[in-house]
């Protein structure tokens, strides 16, 4: 009803394209949503080992900078200072005792409370803060964070949920099965800056229904197809999601058949690249773990990533990884972890084929706004599944989208 | 570090001309997209990467695109020629600034590269732009890539990288 | 009336700058013109020989995908999934037999009717659509198409008038003075981005007022001169017209000394360059004809070309050229057009002028959108004319831009 | 209160970020404030010797040609031809009799007037202009001019205030310090585009709380700082302001203890670069003069030079430098100026340092629009001040900015 | 396809060198608006085209610019310099893997180009980029253009090509 | 003008070759920011200037950086390395159509440049184009700068010049 717009079903069983195109619904988005009662993904514990590191990040379209406290806490702050205004932090990471604005050198301890104001009391008797200017008046913005086993969160709401709340049980099985409280270790990033909404890159990861046609890479290598066990979970609201399945043969069959794009001759020359080694208690082989409203916590095999989404506007979204494996992990190991790494990524074997879809996707939303997707596969149900042939978890992701844009 | 100025001439100008020809036949197969043919100009056990400046410079291995051996370029070329899907395009390369020094039995080589990108039903735009630090050795006449890093400058990928750089 | 808009003078004679600026009119345009009961050029012929070749093309902003069907026939369909939206058609061109998804592999029959949806019965009896879920109800959005002579239109209305109604008997008269049934052969494309908004690019081939002064090449070597035999022709409506013309000598008189530009010394080095061959009934030399929409078809001498506008934003439109010539050209013939090819296009002779100056005609409109032009060569009038020396067909086409656009 | 915007403070020691950031304030901005009874710097008379020479340039977002007449006097005039409306000179600079439109040489004199039209009576009794088509109603829009001393301003207003009055008797006199009649000798021009609002732009300039903090290079020599003679003069508005000062020595003291980047050891290999000459009567070495809405003039030691600001949008500005010197300058002190042209500029030792800041500040403004900069130091007055130590002149500005704008 | 790596050395290093002077001359005089004494590094009945890879690609003729010989030259740079309108611009080549393969008499010569166009008044924005396929023969001391052909990736021309690519 | 093309051949292959690779270190130390090393590809009593094409163009006498003679040089370096605020950048240098003609003891030597720069988290961008009019000079082995200009093609400057051209 906002904006003029009406979703076009009582369900979710059609999603309008403008969600995905008008800047005013961006806009709405970043205040309900990013800036919402909920936990967005800013960084990884192992990426402020010391006290005083820093490093700048995203909540939604706002710059922040995560830093590790004196106290070894973690604060998150508004890349903003409370002078004028400047993003003071003019670089991506660092170690620092406090924060100093370049502009007119006010400095902030790591919580954001202001600590010094230069000449604040004048030079010679000439100029200065008023008498009742309060530096504690004057912190900078700050937000609630929390950390689990290793994974840094901010919200922008006064009192989020706790995290385990928002997440809920079964979402906390998923997380904890990656980040059982071993001590990461971080192998590198990749950024790139894809032409589609967020919310694209998001569903991207909730719709299995996809992999199994478009990836034949993968498909074809067994590494994840329709017919392997598998399973789509979600919390009970819908807005988080995981996608497990088990890696199996390379076979045909009625199944594969459906397939347009399978190819059984598919093998690999180097086959060490994606040579598998068991390292979860269950048997799963692929775990795709997305968690509202910024994070995709990749399990493929054994590389291991985060992908954090930062929107720049309605058609543009950075998706920003880290790849990480355990501190413990033997060279063999983080080999194994960076030969897989050519699968996903900006220039992965499977990757390329979801930024060049992604792209197009968002072209095509964007030439007729009015109009509405389909979301019908596996029904039109929003509960979990026992297989892959479905997109509940993206009817289900927009049945807590609808609630919380009011639409 | 091989790049101080300190040996300019140490590599002779026949030994840069061949390499030249080396990095002419790199960029120019892979700007007509004869990949089949440019995996002939690495040894059977090279490694190739593209890497970010970002986790060069911070010592992190994670790589953008990783081939161990001819048989990982091939698998990285079979994906490119049957198996991804991405929209066409013509990619375009310049090479500046070789540098060789000589290393064992081979040679250091360093020089800067800027690409673009024109994607078909577009104009044509920057995509990227760095250095390649490579390790050429010899045999027989021939010089090929025993080691090549493009470490590319830009934080953000425009979108996908399709090509090797 | 809309948009807060009002025209500036009872008659066209004067156009505001707010027409060619505003990016809300820009919308309305698409809506009332482009996607109107109008006739929009998508493709040739001489294109699409085989059955199963497609060319993308464009209707307005809207991406479409041109097909020869089985059956021989055209389709235009919208270059957009009916299931979750994307631009499906990735490539320029080709020959296919279905139009599939990338995404998830729905598959379309090149008329657009949805024919497969992968695993529509479900994996192993899990997923699948519904039970109530019908290929029909999810075609691709089309577009009605006729072609005439070798030239393929597309309209997004439901039923437009025939397209001989549409043009009228003038306009259908030079467009088969070209199109005379025979068999086209292409020679090339060319392709160009203007930063100048489509109308101004419309009007730069309806204003032969300009050609006699701005260039300076086709004056002085008497290709088309302001004292040359030549009429201006329009539809009934005016939105259409054709600028018919005869190669004149190259003599200075007291027209020419009316023409600072004029230069009677200029000569060509290479004569074969411009050398004519007559090839049409009639004794004229040039034929610019402006089709409405999104249509000029030239004819310069021996060179014959489809200049498509794709308009982009208010203020950039990107114009595609496709050469042609006939199918029983000889190879004297199609290289005389590939030289007289240097004259127009993105860096022609004389093209270079009007791209220059039409970006910096979008500059001076922008810096002033409330302002207007002044239409008056020639008078007021909106008739046809015997002579290059008016306005008229501008002041035509704005005629009937302010009735459909309801100003 | 227009566009729903309300100041967040009764006084000026708020400034609301969305003064800098909402393109519908920029627009108002154009029409309230360049296009308002002001004088807006467009060229030194120096550019223009000869009659007939001309320059392109700029009034607020408005295109415009300032040209020598042939009476000697200057002109300014709207570069937007009075027929469609192009922008009719291409050309940085040059030297004409008259204006003529390339697009159908439509002729102007240099003050505007419509004194030719190709083809007005037609071509052998075709076509031509309606007979009561008068040149008098078509002359380009026109700018009111001033010079003073070697410096042309522009007005788009009917009647400005005179040029003294609108400066006021103090900001007069540092003009005319500077300006004082001699001849001036162009040195050159540098250019950039900063990603910033135009009033970030111009309150760099009225801010010396930055100065004595930002700029180690400028603090550390001693060039300029907090301790040394100084004083901020405005005029009785506010909306000008002169920032004057003396170089100091290069010694440590209890104030530069306060200033954490003072580097005492820094010191120049090359003493020729900054190596000043005493040429004004007064014993300042600095004037930094502010003069609304569009001009800084810079004397810092011996580099004289001009700053125009052109603004592009809310969030970019283009700023145009002129260095000059006087005519009866020696080599000597020409190439004075030339080396301490080093210091300021796109790439100054000390400029670098504010076209970085200025780029983050306006990032960390667009990430809050709601939110609002103190400004506080020195107290919240708008008076002179005998010292750097406040931010009164800043203040003072937006007194006037609210009062123009409305709010 | 002459481009192949079977025959690296066919040209001798003196061969690419004057090759490499002449692609100098090329580039500094069409940059420097000298194209009075471009046209001289042209042989008479020369073929220069600007070819755009779509229209090469598909086997079309259509050229975007085609001068044949010194006089079809000599009539594009008139037009240039002394008819046409356009707003005055700076534009800048430059030119990687130069490759020269003996061919007869001369050499078939190919070389990347990425080109850059600096508007007056505006920043510097990517022009163009592509590939030289060029035919050279020695007249005497001097090597000169037979054949030239710039084919560039872009579908999209930015507004217009003023100056010979 | 020295960039006729009456004496192509005035300068000999391995003067040339010795250029180049002086053009070589000077892009390869700008890019790594190895500015102390860079300072000493130059002559004690060098000019450095960056300077406009408009300036250059007209006559005017204004640089955008002017450096006088190896401190000078230092100064710059110093304030870019300790004491300037700017946010971290990559910069790339590509060099091409390297022209070297004698002059009394040195060399007048020209090229073309294209500089991107990639700020920390974002894409690459198109920096600067245009050529470089510089006087080499020989002591004993080495070439050095005796006087460097580059004259760059674009009337605005993308905010900044934080590093030399
Ligand atoms: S803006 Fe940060 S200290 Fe002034
Ligand atoms: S979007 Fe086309 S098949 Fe899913
Ligand atoms: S627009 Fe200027 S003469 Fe027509
Ligand atoms: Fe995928
Ligand atoms: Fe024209
Ligand atoms: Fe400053």
């Amino acid at each position: 009803m906002r904006l003029g717009y009406r979703w076009p079903s009582e369900d979710v069983s059609r999603i309008p394209h403008w969600v995905y195109t008008d800047e005013r619904v961006f806009a709405l988005e970043q205040e309900r949503i990013f800036a919402g009662p909920f936990w967005n993904y800013v960084a990884l514990s192992a990426e402020l080992p010391e006290r005083g590191d820093f490093v700048r990040s995203w909540v939604g379209t706002q710059p922040v900078v995560v830093a590790r406290t004196r106290s070894g806490g973690v604060s998150v702050v508004a890349n903003r200072c409370s002078h004028r205004g400047m993003s003071f932090c003019m670089e991506e990471r660092g170690n620092t005792k406090t924060f100093v604005c370049p502009y007119h050198q006010w400095s902030f301890d790591l919580e954001g409370r202001l600590t010094g104001v230069s000449f604040k009391r004048g030079v010679r008797g000439n100029g200065g803060m008023p008498a009742d200017f309060r530096l504690a008046d004057h912190g900078l913005t700050t937000y609630r964070t929390t950390e689990r086993n290793g994974v840094i969160f901010a919200s922008a709401a006064q009192e989020p949920p706790a995290l385990d709340e928002s997440f809920g049980p079964d979402m906390v099985h998923y997380f904890d099965r990656v980040f059982d409280g071993r001590e990461l270790r971080v192998l590198g990033y990749q950024r790139q800056r894809i032409p589609a909404n967020w919310k694209l890159v998001f569903e991207n990861i909730k719709d299995p229904y996809h992999a199994s046609l478009l990836h034949v890479f993968l498909v074809s290598l067994g590494l994840f197809r329709a017919d392997q066990p598998s399973r789509v979970v979600m919390d009970g609201t819908g807005r988080h999601a995981a996608l497990v399945s088990r890696r199996g043969q390379q076979v045909s069959n009625e199944v594969t058949e459906q397939i347009r794009t399978f190819d059984e001759r598919l093998v690999l020359n180097d086959t060490t690249m994606l040579a598998p080694a068991k390292e979860f208690p269950d048997e799963n082989t692929v775990v795709m773990h997305t968690l509202w409203p910024n994070l995709m916590v990749q399990q493929q095999t054994n590389t291991l990533a985060m992908r954090c989404m930062v929107p720049r506007s309605a058609g543009v979204t950075d998706l920003l990884w880290t790849y990480f494996g355990y501190a413990d992990d033997d060279d063999e190991m983080t080999l194994r972890r960076l030969r897989q790494a050519n699968l996903q990524g900006p220039a992965g074997l499977i990757g390329v084929d979801d930024w060049e879809v992604l792209a197009y996707h968002q072209q095509g939303l964007a030439s007729a706004p009015e109009a509405a997707g389909v979301v019908e596969m596996g029904g039109r149900g929003v509960g979990n599944e026992e297989h892959m042939v479905t997109e509940a978890a993206v009817r289900a992701f927009f049945v807590f989208y609808r609630e919380v844009m009011g639409w | 570090m091989t790049e101080t100025r300190t040996a300019p001439a140490a590599a002779g100008l026949d030994d840069w001309w061949q390499a030249y020809r080396l990095y002419t036949d790199y960029t120019e197969l892979l700007d007509t997209r004869r990949l089949d043919e440019w995996v002939g100009l690495f040894e059977q056990d090279c490694v190739y990467r593209v890497v970010s400046a970002e986790n060069d410079a911070a010592g992190l291995p994670l790589a953008l695109m990783r081939c161990e051996g001819v048989p990982g370029l091939r698998d990285r070329v079979h994906a490119i020629t049957d198996v991804s899907v991405y929209a066409p395009r013509i990619m375009r390369h310049v090479v500046s600034g070789l540098r060789l020094a000589p290393d064992g039995a081979g040679y250091l080589a360093t020089a800067s590269f800027v690409v673009t990108q024109s994607l078909e039903g577009d104009r044509t735009r920057l995509f990227a732009a760095g250095r390649y630090r490579d390790r050429l050795v010899r045999t027989g006449e021939e010089l090929r890539f025993a080691e090549k890093t493009a470490v590319y400058d830009g934080t953000l990928i425009v979108n996908a990288v399709v090509y090797p750089l």
